[in-house]
């Protein structure tokens, strides 16, 4: 056990699965003598040499589609996309052919293949290095996807990530990066996926959250109790497959909830969970469910970024409004 | 970075240029052999017979198709040259054939069963279940959708010393795709053992090649990747067989990969939803209607002697026969289950799907 | 006024604002000679010629990024993708760049663009030709999405959408292209964006619909009608911006709602409509507002086809039920 | 299609090659004039001016983002002459340049002011409206994501008879991006009159040129298209200066794209979030060091008398001045309020940003 960040919580999960499987391919731009613009591969190249840690060409469809075939060819792709936003460049490798191995083929082939991306805002980063559109990969039929918020969470969830058959997309929160630090086990464990975490227990209002946002929601639950309220924080971890019942139950208890994400709010995954929650808890609500978004703006240059994002703040401000209801 | 002092030139025009092979052809228009046979004449027979399987049950499926039988299918008559030729340069044990959807006749030669195909026209889901360990990917409707993955399975084989090389074949449309570029750079930097071939069938739908691209030919493309680009004759079987060949030996030796531009002519239609006649000029039609590659490839096996034409009869009626049998037996295949492809889209079905999965169930039982 | 069908109202609003103005250019694959492959634009090429009328290469990126530099050089483009689900191939371009001009250029540029495209299923079309994933669009600050059902509107929403000094993307029911007919009137008009349509009144349940769908939620209404139950349909017509006052008063009114549409249902638009209407209308609603949706599953071939897709049936299941909750 | 018998190769090594013109240069790494100077004494001492212009700017905000008073950015150090001898190629009246994000010094000779170029630094969105009627679209960060809209303005303005021509600058990385593909493909087939400038400076990041392409140049691309494609020394404003200036009469005159390769080196740092020491040899940034393009320049003018020493000193002295009076005048530009950008998403804001704008402005009020 040690203290560490996301980053590196990443990092040792890398390793370590490299270790114990060499089936494990390791690409991506920059992931090779570099070590990753972050350093999350930092160590791989050395340790695993060029034929399993591999720069690529500037091609995030290349990336994501040769992750098929080299499925289909025996090996475990972990994939990496230096920025989400990118990740729209190839499109249609991801929810079109990726998400759909399986299915297309009509289960003769599978994709065991992982794609991590760091995203989401807060780090004064350049235009469309900061995009938080995990929603655009939550409807996608056939990929799962991962979005852990602290470092414990990202190396179990990224190792059941890697050794699950199917093809995951896997989150990792930009912001959080370094600056969330927590204890991570030294050796091998996993997290199951599709499993949401009480990251902070309630009884008034269920606040629920992934990614970057948990820190928010946290702070938001801090400020709250000290109003008197009394907020259970859900750290969603997986939003594909969603776990339905956590949510279902957290809200049956305060029968009141609140989302909050990054992304601009329409037709981000906040709507999916609200529409959930309201399917699985409707009677047990005293009150709609309020989302926390930011505005249906792209993300801004890096002077206006903070005014941009949900913050602690607002967050208090939609828990008081809803139990005011 | 040359040395040499040198002012900018005063007229751009064709300063670079491509220096390519001359189109590879051993058969001429009459079936005339005009190089030596690149393989044996049972083989030659053998590919004919092939070819023909092809053409006739595209000629079959268009008609059933007519009938309300069948759904929108993309007929490949006209080219079964280029991917009969193509397919016959791989070894079916070791190789990967990655189809688009216009080179049924090609993916037959390789091992697919003419009972699938025609349960793909159909519409049945166990078309795409490439059968057994048959080394063939599912068709693909996204136009070149299924290129950077026969880049990652060729890197992938490479990677592991496996001697098996992958055949990737699209259309000319599909070299206008980003798909097209960034696998074909991929492959070369990876030195993947893949052949990419390109069926230069004249059209895109109802787009011409010089709408689709200026380059002069879509072979000259794999100069922008640092790997040779070469066009063959793509009604001949011959030269499309001896060119994907050499490509394939050159990827098995670990020299990367090569583009193989086949150069024909849809002779039918793009699909059953098209219709030709509002694009298509009658005298470019005539002329490829010509150059069929199997009447040239019958006018080679008789003036060879290879066979007669009775030899020929009875193959049409072989081939005619074993399609009968085959769309007999396409017509038992009992409808998929819905629970069929829900069970396909994770291994371990979610939660959600298991409920829709269940509602299906009840609507079904009442 | 004429009976039309949904693709001839569209040939009508394309030539006719051809002729009215001739910044307008029509282009994409196959639109020009062959008038498409639907034969929305037939005819075109014949009239207006081959610089205003342009079959390009098939690259879907390329004809939304070449279409925004277009419009910066004074002309309105007017693009097609042949079937929406290729638009995945050109994402980036959309998102990324179209939806952003105005504002990555902080107001200096615009794009006057529409983009048609067909979309959706129960054409027996092959694989990936009738996905419907309007959400992707819908999640992208700067696109406008349209989606009409009726011939009526199929024209008045063109010709509104090519006239928006922003980007929109048109989306047109491909099972109600040649279905769906209705009268239409001769002349210029427009039906504004952002405006949804009551296409049919009722008390006891509001049932949600857009493109395609809104037929099957009419013949759903009329099923519950022989039941006894009252349902008034909206047509949403424009996904983005959403007309929440029509949602609003009208589930105020009824007190129940359900939301129907072809996509998958996770992180579908129907999430978001939910979420909006228990937003805006929490103290009405009797009921949770229930989604009929497809399973998360890729778009089947063709013999599954019937079983995917919402079907009048299951709508009226999800009426009956939210009228005993 | 070439009618002549032909066998496959038997070895497909090299069969295909490209034909390229050789490196453009005029002057060589000591500032030697080694063609006739292909502008005036004048406008190669202003051409000098503002490449150190763009050089003493990226050396300022380097120092200020490391005193954690700007964002994160790109310097264009050892570039200077790629981008400022493309830009004087063009006429700032009827021309637009395409940026990327590493070409101020071009967008500086093409009119961008300097006070803009400041506040792009420090993250303000008003850097992103480029002023007045300047042709010039906003900086790019999604590598190639500009060259399908350039292509579209260059095949606009061909349209509307405009005599503008468009450059459209990108890097060495940018090559791999199927938006470069599809971009150039369909310039070739518009003809386009667009001028693709690809600063070849030897890395993607981390990423050498070649895991980024096989291909031998960058130049040879173009034949993928159809277009000229040319290398020319990229740290010699005189060559990039007289080839663009081919490429831009080459447009200009209705015959198309043309692909321009500019071979030069990142002297700096990719980002200032970046550390070239984990990845880039030494002696290869010493190598480059030697042929910085600003000193070769230098040289030149002192060579060819055009100016003396003291001149040099004093132009160093003005633009000092004029960096010191620029950012003076960013500190002053008030920080932008967000209504700007919520007022910018579209012409008419939607109800549901206008209720988001209001709870901003309440929540700024109290
Ligand atoms: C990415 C994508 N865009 C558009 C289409 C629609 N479409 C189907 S076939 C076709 C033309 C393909 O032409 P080509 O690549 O030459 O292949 P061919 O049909 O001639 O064999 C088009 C545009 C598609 N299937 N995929
Ligand atoms: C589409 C996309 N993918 C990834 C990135 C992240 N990224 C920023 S700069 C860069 C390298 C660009 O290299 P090159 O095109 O050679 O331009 P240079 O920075 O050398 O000027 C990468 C990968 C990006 N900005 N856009
Ligand atoms: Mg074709
Ligand atoms: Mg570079």
């Amino acid at each position: 056990m040690a203290e560490r960040t996301v980053v590196e919580a990443v990092n040792d999960a890398l390793t370590l699965e490299m270790a114990r499987d060499d089936r494990v391919l390791v690409f991506g731009e920059d992931v090779g003598v570099t070590g990753g613009v972050f350093r999350a591969t930092e160590g791989l190249f050395t340790k695993y040499g060029k034929e399993r840690v591999i720069d690529t060409p500037l091609s995030e469809g290349v990336i994501a589609g040769a992750a098929i075939g080299l499925a289909i060819a025996g090996w475990v792709p972990v994939a990496e996309i230096q920025f989400l936003g990118f990740a729209h460049n190839g499109f249609n490798q991801f929810v079109d052919q990726l998400a759909r191995v399986r299915y297309r083929s009509a289960g003769r082939f599978s994709a065991q293949v992982t794609v991590r991306a760091p995203y989401g805002g807060g780090v004064r980063a350049p235009e469309l290095h900061s995009d938080g559109f995990e929603a655009h990969f939550a409807h996608a039929p056939g990929l799962k996807v991962v979005a852990p918020s602290t470092p414990h969470d990202a190396k179990g969830l990224l190792l059941a990530s890697i050794r699950d058959p199917d093809p995951v997309l896997y989150l990792e929160p930009l912001r959080g990066y370094r600056q969330v630090k927590g204890d991570v086990p030294d050796g091998d464990y996993v997290v199951e996926l599709g499993k949401a975490r009480i990251a902070r227990e309630g009884t008034d209002v269920t606040l629920v959250a992934w990614s970057a946002a948990v820190q928010v929601a946290l702070q938001a639950a801090d400020d709250a109790q000290a109003q008197g309220i009394s907020v259970e924080v859900i750290d969603l971890r997986t939003l594909v497959p969603l776990d339905v019942g956590t949510l279902t139950s957290s809200v049956t208890k305060t029968g009141r909830a609140v989302v909050v994400h990054e992304a601009p709010l329409t037709a981000g995954f906040g709507a999916e969970v609200v529409a959930t929650i309201q399917e699985e808890a409707f009677f047990s609500l005293q009150a709609p469910v309020r989302r926390v978004a930011s505005p249906d703006v792209p993300y801004p240059v890096q002077m206006l970024e903070e005014q941009y994002l949900p913050n602690a703040e607002r967050v208090l401000q939609a828990i008081i409004a809803t139990t005011r209801d | 970075m040359k040395e040499a002092a040198r002012a900018a030139p005063a007229n751009l025009d064709g300063v670079s240029s491509a220096s390519m092979p001359p189109l590879v052809r051993y058969l001429d228009q009459d079936g005339e052999l005009l190089e030596d046979q690149p393989m044996s004449d049972e083989m030659a027979l053998e590919g004919y017979r092939v070819m023909l399987r092809g053409r006739r049950f595209d000629e079959r499926c268009v008609s059933l198709q007519r009938q309300g039988r069948m759904v929108t299918l993309a007929p490949g008559i006209g080219q079964e040259a280029a991917t009969v030729g193509a397919a016959m340069a791989l070894d079916s044990d070791t190789d990967w054939f990655v189809p688009q959807y216009r080179e049924l006749a090609g993916q037959l030669w390789h091992g697919y069963p003419l009972k699938l195909a025609f349960l793909w026209h159909v519409g049945h889901p166990i078309a795409f279940q490439v059968p057994g360990d048959l080394k063939m990917l599912p068709f693909q409707a996204a136009i070149a959708g299924q290129l950077p993955q026969a880049v990652g399975l060729a890197w992938g084989l490479r990677l592991k010393r496996d001697s098996g090389v992958v055949l990737a074949v699209f259309g000319d449309g599909g070299t206008s795709q980003g798909d097209f570029h960034e696998a074909a750079n991929l492959a070369g930097v990876m030195k993947a053992p893949v052949i990419f071939l390109c069926q230069n069938n004249g059209w895109a739908i109802s787009t011409t090649i010089e709408q689709q691209t200026a380059s002069e030919t879509l072979a000259q493309k794999a100069i922008a990747y640092g790997f040779p680009g070469i066009q063959c004759d793509g009604n001949d079987l011959f030269a499309v067989y001896a060119t994907v060949r050499e490509a394939v030996a050159r990827a098995r030796d670990g020299k990367g990969p090569t583009l193989v531009e086949a150069v024909t002519y849809r002779l039918g239609l793009h699909t059953t939803a098209d219709d030709p006649s509002r694009y298509e000029p009658r005298e470019m039609h005539e002329l490829w209607v010509d150059r069929d590659p199997l009447r040239r490839m019958q006018r080679h096996l008789i003036s060879r002697e290879i066979v007669d034409r009775a030899a020929l009869d009875r193959i049409e009626d072989e081939v005619k026969e074993e399609l009968r049998v085959a769309w007999d037996e396409a017509q038992k295949e009992p409808a998929p289950d819905p629970s069929f492809y829900f069970a396909q889209v994770h291994r371990d079905t979610s939660p959600r799907l298991r409920r829709d999965l269940e509602r299906f169930d009840r609507n079904r039982r009442g």
